[in-house]
């Protein structure tokens, strides 16, 4: 039985929650290892929450906002075009791969994308293994 | 965390959602999680005894939470809301998790899609309990109306609401009100003048006193919310008047229309460079002028109608315009009726005849003896010249669908039937008053099916061709909704606007300013006696994205607080 | 032999010693707190009996003060000692509540500090190839040295602490408060944040402050930064924003941005995190190439995030195998 | 079978450490080990920050004398920019650090140093600390240590912010200039410090050299060492503890070699025991010949004694005559008497007092070029201060970024590993004696060869100082005869 990567997705009400749930109504397929977390704006997504669930044991965490200057609250996802890059290059210094942050636009029309985005993540996740961050909090008694 | 008393219902969704999901190991699991002290599975949760079900078990076992695990919450979460609140549950105590959208449909059954609904609920459960009670704000109605474009939608929405005695600020760009029906001469199936159906409502709008046409503005900013609206109007007419005028409204209504397809783009045609091939519109200007006739002056002895010109081509729009076809059968009969001995063929992919009376229409086309020739979607006719010596102007080349042919059809004259497109501006609009645009570039309507005339921003509606291709009925039926739905509004005189805002706990902030420059609604204000900030909170529209910049986790977002949404990253993870 | 007078303990676990610095800097007030107390274990000045520590009944201590993190087994077993023989303990400065700045050793495995140290620096004995070893064989004996744990933790990881004095070190005005509220049992709720402010340091910080754009940064000897305006405002990375007050802003006031040693904010999960959303929101552009750009601005941005605060961050330290 | 005493830890100074005696049958000492247990790795964590940042991380090394880490790599730090400091911001600086020395010697003599004497080496434990001193000197005279150490702290916070965990030094100069308000402010301590100065030599005069039994202590006891001296000095040979040339004197007075800063690592090795966190420099071209004393011998102090030893003189008249009255009593220069230690930290405490006052009456003091904008990034830079326990070297380098990628560093204390070793096995050999098992006065005797040292731990190993019980255990036969324990 093959890893099975937890991923995490925060997604903006009106654009990507939108397009997640188009992929519903025209029931495009897509693995099962995403649980999604609905916010307002992408620009609601403290970058505390992405870090909170790789310590929670997420191997994995997408964000998905409207497409640049497609945003409901006009320039929402410009705040998180600019914080993630740098989360990304924070991440990097503790030891956390790339790959296990990503950052999309998905509109309410892209019900495809987000499933062909939740399909790949978890095929470049399951090839990158699991995440040791959990595991790495998790010594409650001092390590020697 | 003190533990709260929760109901926890999974629905089944008839087998929407029971077919993928185990629904009772689902309702089992959530059983055990703090706090859950009812948790059913049933087979339509939105049902009235579905409903019943719930308000039921809020009463007789006191709960203090609800948890729906059924479809989107942009579906019926307002449904379950209004149930806790006759049970005298405040709704904000409800939470969904969906496990039908983004679980049973998008996933294959078995343990895997039961796990995550499992997770789902989870994390619902842990959210819901750190919910908190909210009261929507009670704002008043400002009875007045701002309708953007002349056109036929704008006119029937503003005649709508002024016939029921509200103010209605209609916005023209242009310096005539009409629109694209006002270039139109006769209106398919019945014939009828459009010329005279439009100089009566000109005239009713014009004169009714409660309507003030605002001819050559347009709208530069709208601020504010629901109800409560100013918009910011330029007058560029160098008529009498400010050029800069701000007026109240609550509600707005998007009536921009649409702008026809640009012929030039597609070459085979030869428009532009063969002068008798031209637009149905210049058809329409020729129509109006009485003649119908050649560069040179000759009237016509061959009249080919082209559909499809720019719609329903993997090249230019993939959709389909909705009133070319009919509008074809009319000019076959505007050109028989002027030109008996004209030949008039029609080149079409498939007729399009849905509308009501559009089918004896097109029978009653064929009778006068048009020619119908059939191409295929993706291929296309070309045209060129005619040699000397042939008896027209022009040869059509077509592979005939029908009698499989390679078929030369003569033409002296050749209208394209150009279709509609989103105006260049639509996006500027968007941004005005913010609403989003699909792929094709038309306004976005809240939902296809259950709400087409209302967007994703509270009181601001949309009718009429800038939402998708339409033919008059429908956009007048359109407008005229939009209408309704506004009169609704303000006959309760009150409207109740969502409770989710930002409020800065002032103890927490220090005035460092850092979250004055990120509110795009400018809600968020500095007072320099006090060295604090403070959110507007009429003016937030809860985006959140001051609650996630501010360094002191001083601003709290409403139902979007950072313990909620770390339960529910708990939750999820669990 | 608790009698009428506070019982008083002061430690330094992994520590530099500025914390008791920070204590002899109340001046003469220490001759007060002495009067008030008897200071039964302070190693940098007192030659307390370790044994009467152990000998101590269970919270004979009315006051431990630890100062420092853990790092290594004496760390942890005199922060239990402490812990049991004290009623109240304090974990105290930026060290003890956080980390503190040896914390960002977490960011890197011990290996490599060791033979950075031993091995590569450029002062190394030619050749060497000998590691300071836990158990070494010295005549026949064994001489041992305590071996250090992979990472620093701060004191509430160990031991359940009462309060937390931030500061690194803490301001002496704070220290004397604090003093002050334990002799005379003015003592807020247990787990409390005490010596500090409840606001972050612009409330306390003298320098002007506006909107704010940002479409470059630069670090502080690039510009001749304006005394009067916020360094922020100036594209000088400053933690003051994200960081609890209470110093009284000696720094910035100084000319020298913050660095966070107050610690986050009340609260604030983590403090790096909404440091790095409140700096990069304000940038003043929408495009993800100039963006990038503009981030190259900020080298070593974790560095400063968690300048104090890496084992009390979310993530504690690298995960780097 | 032997036995084997620990003092775990050592007290009243600043870190941590631990000696082990190894007895014979007889009682005799066999061996002593005088151990650090720490490492903390500075050197490795400041690699990847920005270089600029590195004045405010390595302070952490040590918090009672963070000013010197600040000092020393401010001046690394410039030196990866290519050198140019603005000419007042060194003024500045140095009047910084007197201010600086002066509270350090200040708490290391009165709070660490003075119990030994004021005290009685064997003195009760519990009172033998700070306020037993003031105890026993009176609360009038207590105060007055208590209040000019504030003061010389006080000085440092006017002028760069901050007192401990300094902030002030930027590349190319500092945060902020000295306004004529805050000089005004400074003028009168100052001129008070320098009177506790000369009040300090009067007491050292009265309690230490009045007293028969510390001066035989002194002159006759175990506290001597044939090793070397290092220190920086000026131009002039004088004592200079910002800037200048390290020099290194034999314990005869000859010259063994003067060296630039970036040449430190032609002069100076580091030998690494697997039994301590703490490395032991020598002198390298000698190489290393194990702890050895001895005209020969590759080891070297660096303390306040070995400043004074390696100059000619004093910067300053009025310590100048300290330098002249402490040597001829001693009857050499250099002198080899390890507990002069605390009588040469008084000398050079009126030379900092001296120049504070020359900097007050600098009228260009209180100007505002205090700052030049670097230019450029050259890559690598060496600061040397005289740390109050010892010279101390910051060595970095950093890429075209200015991000750095190496830091060397060789502290005040490290210096001193290897005397201390020494001397700490000296005493013990002579005080604990075949058959009488140790007590408490002989070990704090044994501590008091040490903590004329003033070593500083938490500086030495830039290291996370592990804390341990001070235990003595007495054993036979792996039977433990005797356990009694203190402080730590």
């Amino acid at each position: 039985m093959s890893f099975e990567p937890r991923i995490v997705g925060f997604l903006c009400n009106w654009c990507s929650y939108s397009g997640a749930d188009l992929a519903g109504t025209s029931r495009i397929h897509y693995r099962p290892n995403v649980r999604v977390i609905r916010v307002m704006c992408s620009a609601r997504i403290d970058p505390t929450f992405v870090i909170k669930a790789l310590a929670e044991g997420a191997d994995g965490v997408l964000v998905c906002g409207c497409h640049p200057g497609d945003c409901h609250y006009s320039e929402g996802n410009y705040k998180t075009m600019r914080r993630m890059p740098l989360l990304k290059r924070m991440l990097e210094d503790f030891g956390i791969e790339e790959e296990r942050v990503r950052l999309e636009w998905v509109s309410a029309s892209e019900g495809k994308r987000f499933a062909d985005i939740v399909d790949d993540m978890t095929e470049r996740l399951r090839a990158l293994g699991p995440s040791r961050v959990k595991l790495a909090l998790a010594y409650d008694a001092v390590e020697r | 965390m003190t533990e709260k008393r929760i109901g926890v219902y999974v629905c089944n969704c008839g087998t929407n959602i029971a077919n993928v999901v185990d629904c009772d190991a689902v309702a089992e699991a959530a059983a055990d999680l703090p706090g859950v002290v009812v948790s059913r599975s049933y087979k339509y949760m939105c049902s009235n005894p579905g409903q019943e079900m719930i308000t039921q078990d809020i009463r007789d076992e006191q709960l203090e939470r609800v948890v729906v695990a059924a479809c989107s919450p942009r579906m019926h979460e307002p449904t379950f809301r209004r149930a806790a609140e006759t049970a005298g549950l405040n709704p904000y105590l409800v939470q969904m998790a969906n496990i039908r959208e983004q679980c049973s449909w998008v996933h294959d059954a078995g343990e895997m899609a039961t796990e995550k609904a499992k997770d789902l609920v989870r994390a619902a459960v842990y959210r819901v309990t750190r919910h908190e009670s909210l009261e929507r704000l009670s704002v008043d109605m400002c009875p007045h109306t701002l309708v953007l474009g002349g056109g036929i939608a704008g006119m029937s929405a503003a005649l709508e609401l002024a016939d029921a005695g509200k103010r209605v600020y209609l916005v023209e760009r242009t310096k005539a009100l009409g629109g694209n029906v006002a270039r139109v001469d006769l209106t398919a199936p019945y014939l009828d003048s459009a010329r005279d159906m439009m100089t009566d409502r000109v005239t009713r709008v014009i004169e009714h006193p409660d309507v003030s046409v605002m001819l050559e503005s347009e709208l530069e900013k709208l601020e504010g919310f629901v109800g409560n609206f100013k918009a910011t109007i330029s007058h560029h007419s160098s008529g009498e008047g400010p050029p800069i005028e701000v007026v109240d409204v609550g509600s707005v209504i998007v009536c921009t229309g649409y702008k026809e397809f640009d012929a030039s783009r597609v070459t085979h045609f030869g428009y532009g460079k063969l002068p008798d091939v031209i637009t149905s519109f210049e058809f329409e200007g020729m129509l109006k002028q009485g003649r119908i006739e050649m560069k040179d002056g000759r009237l016509p002895q061959y009249v080919a109608i082209v559909h499809c010109v720019g719609s329903r081509s993997e090249e230019f729009h993939g959709y389909c315009s909705r009133v070319c076809c009919m509008t074809a059968l009319k000019y076959a009969h505007e050109v028989k009726s002027a030109l008996p001995r004209t030949y008039v063929s029609d080149v079409y992919v498939d007729m399009h005849a849905f509308g009501k009376g559009c089918e004896d229409f097109y029978r009653r086309s064929a009778e006068v003896k048009t020619l119908f020739l059939m191409y295929g979607k993706g291929d296309h006719p070309v045209v060129r010249r005619a040699d000397p010596g042939d008896d027209c102007e022009m040869l059509i080349t077509v592979d005939e669908q029908l009698s499989g042919e390679q078929i030369e059809l003569p033409a002296d004259l050749i209208i394209l039937m150009v279709g509609m497109e989103a105006r260049e501006d639509s996006e500027q609009v968007t941004h005005l008053v913010n609403i989003s645009q699909d792929k094709d570039g038309w306004f976005i309507e809240s939902h296809p099916k259950l709400d087409p005339v209302a967007t994703t921003t509270d009181g601001v509606y949309i009718a009429g061709a800038c939402q998708a291709p339409k033919d008059i009925p429908d956009s007048v039926a359109q407008a005229r909704a939009a209408a309704a739905r506004i009169l609704g509004k303000i006959s309760r005189g009150k409207l109740e606007i969502d409770a989710m805002f930002a409020a800065v706990n002032e103890d927490l902030c220090s005035g460092c300013r850092v979250c004055n420059e990120i509110c795009p609604y400018s809600a968020i204000e500095f007072d320099a006696e006090t060295k604090r900030s403070h959110v507007i909170s009429a003016l937030c529209k809860a985006c959140g994205a001051c609650v996630a910049t501010c360094p002191s986790a001083a601003i709290e977002a409403k139902h979007f607080t950072d313990e909620q949404i770390f339960a529910e990253i708990a939750g999820v993870l669990a | 032999m608790a009698g009428e007078k506070l019982q008083i303990a002061l430690y330094w676990g992994a520590a530099c010693g500025g914390c008791d610095v920070a204590v002899l800097d109340t001046n003469e007030f220490i001759l007060d707190v002495h009067a008030a107390a008897d200071i039964r274990l302070w190693p940098i000045a007192v030659d307390g009996k370790y044994s009467d520590l152990e000998a101590m009944e269970d919270g004979e201590l009315d006051l431990a003060i630890f100062d420092g993190a853990v790092r290594n087994s004496e760390n942890e077993h005199i922060a239990k000692l402490l812990r049991q023989k004290s009623k109240v303990l304090v974990a105290f400065g930026s060290c003890a509540h956080l980390g503190g700045i040896p914390g960002l050793a977490n960011l890197m495995p011990r290996d490599e500090i060791m033979s950075v140290a031993y091995l590569q620096n450029p002062s190394i004995e030619k050749g060497n190839v000998t590691l300071p070893r836990p158990e070494s064989g010295m005549n026949g004996a064994t001489l041992t040295i305590p071996e250090f744990y992979k990472r620093v933790y701060k004191l509430d990881d160990i031991v359940p602490v009462d309060y937390y004095v931030p500061g690194c070190p803490p301001a002496a005005d704070q220290v004397k408060a604090v003093l002050l509220a334990v002799v005379t049992g003015q003592l807020p709720a247990p787990g409390s944040v005490v010596g500090a402010a409840e606001t972050a340091l612009c409330d306390e910080c003298p320098r002007t402050k506006n909107e704010k754009k940002l479409t470059s940064f630069h670090r502080p000897w690039q510009i001749m930064a304006d005394p009067e305006v916020c360094l922020l405002e100036q594209g000088v990375l400053c933690a003051g924003v994200a960081t609890r007050g209470g110093c009284g802003a000696r720094c910035p006031s100084s000319g020298i941005p913050c660095r966070g040693c107050y610690g986050p904010l009340p609260g604030v999960v983590d403090q790096g995190a909404k440091l790095l959303s409140a700096v990069v929101s304000v940038i003043d552009s929408n495009d993800p190439d100039e963006i990038d750009h503009i981030l190259d601005g900020l080298p070593d941005f974790t560095g400063f995030a968690y300048r104090f605060s890496t084992p009390a961050s979310l993530l504690q330290r690298s995960v780097r195998p | 079978m032997s036995r084997k005493i620990s003092i775990d830890p050592i007290t009243r100074l600043e870190g941590h450490g631990k000696i082990e005696i190894f007895l014979d049958d007889s009682g005799a000492v066999e061996d002593c080990y005088f151990q650090i247990p720490e490492l903390r790795g500075f050197e490795r964590f400041v690699v990847g920050r920005p270089i600029e940042e590195l004045p405010r991380l390595v302070t952490r090394i040590c918090g009672v004398c963070p000013a010197s880490h600040h000092m020393a790599s401010a001046k690394a730090v410039d030196g990866c920019f290519g050198g140019e400091v603005a000419p007042l911001a060194v003024k500045l600086r140095r009047m910084y650090y007197n201010a600086h020395y002066i509270h350090s010697h200040i708490a290391h003599f009165y709070a660490l140093a003075a119990p030994d004497f004021v005290l009685g080496p064997d003195a009760d434990p519990a009172i033998r600390n700070v306020l037993g001193v003031v105890g026993k000197v009176g609360l009038e005279i207590g105060g007055a240590v208590i209040a000019s150490r504030g003061k010389a702290q006080e000085i440092q916070r006017i002028i760069g912010g901050r007192s401990t965990q300094d902030i002030w030094c930027i590349p190319g100069g500092v945060a902020k200039g000295l306004r004529t308000e805050e000089l005004e402010q400074i003028r009168p301590m100052v001129a008070e410090l320098y009177d506790f100065t000369q009040f300090s030599l009067q007491l050292f005069r009265d309690v230490v050299l009045g007293n028969p039994t510390y001066l035989d202590i002194i002159a006759n006891g175990p506290y001597t060492l044939d090793v070397h001296n290092m220190g920086l000095v000026d131009e002039r040979n004088a004592v200079d503890f910002y800037d200048g040339q390290v020099r290194v004197v034999d314990f005869e007075g000859e010259e063994i070699c003067r060296y630039e800063p970036h040449q430190y690592a032609d002069y100076v090795a580091e030998h690494v025991e697997p039994w301590s966190y703490l490395k032991f420099p020598y002198l390298k071209q000698r190489g290393w010949n194990g702890f050895v004393e001895g005209i020969d011998t590759s080891i070297y102090c660096a303390t306040p004694l070995a400043r004074l030893n390696v100059a000619d003189r004093m910067a300053t008249p009025k310590a100048q005559e300290g330098f002249e009255e402490m040597f001829s009593t001693l009857g050499a220069h250099p002198s080899r008497m390890l507990l002069a230690q605390h009588w040469a930290r008084l000398v050079e405490m009126v030379q900092n007092a001296e120049t504070l006052q020359l900097y007050c009456d600098d009228p260009e003091i209180t100007g505002d070029a205090f700052r030049v904008i670097p230019q450029q990034v050259t890559g690598e830079g060496f600061g040397i201060v005289e740390a109050m326990r010892g010279t101390l070297t910051h060595h970095y380098t950093c890429d075209e970024n200015a991000i750095c990628t190496s830091a060397n560093l060789i502290v005040g204390t490290t210096n001193n590993n290897a005397p201390i070793q020494m001397v700490t096995r000296k005493v013990a050999e002579t005080l604990i004696k075949p058959g009488t098992d140790p007590d408490q006065g002989i070990l704090n005797m044994i501590e008091m060869a040490f903590r004329a040292f003033d070593p500083c731990y938490s500086c030495a190993t830039h290291s996370l100082p592990g804390q341990m019980p001070l235990r003595v255990t007495v054993r036979r036969g792996g039977k433990v005869t005797h356990d009694f324990r203190r402080g730590c």
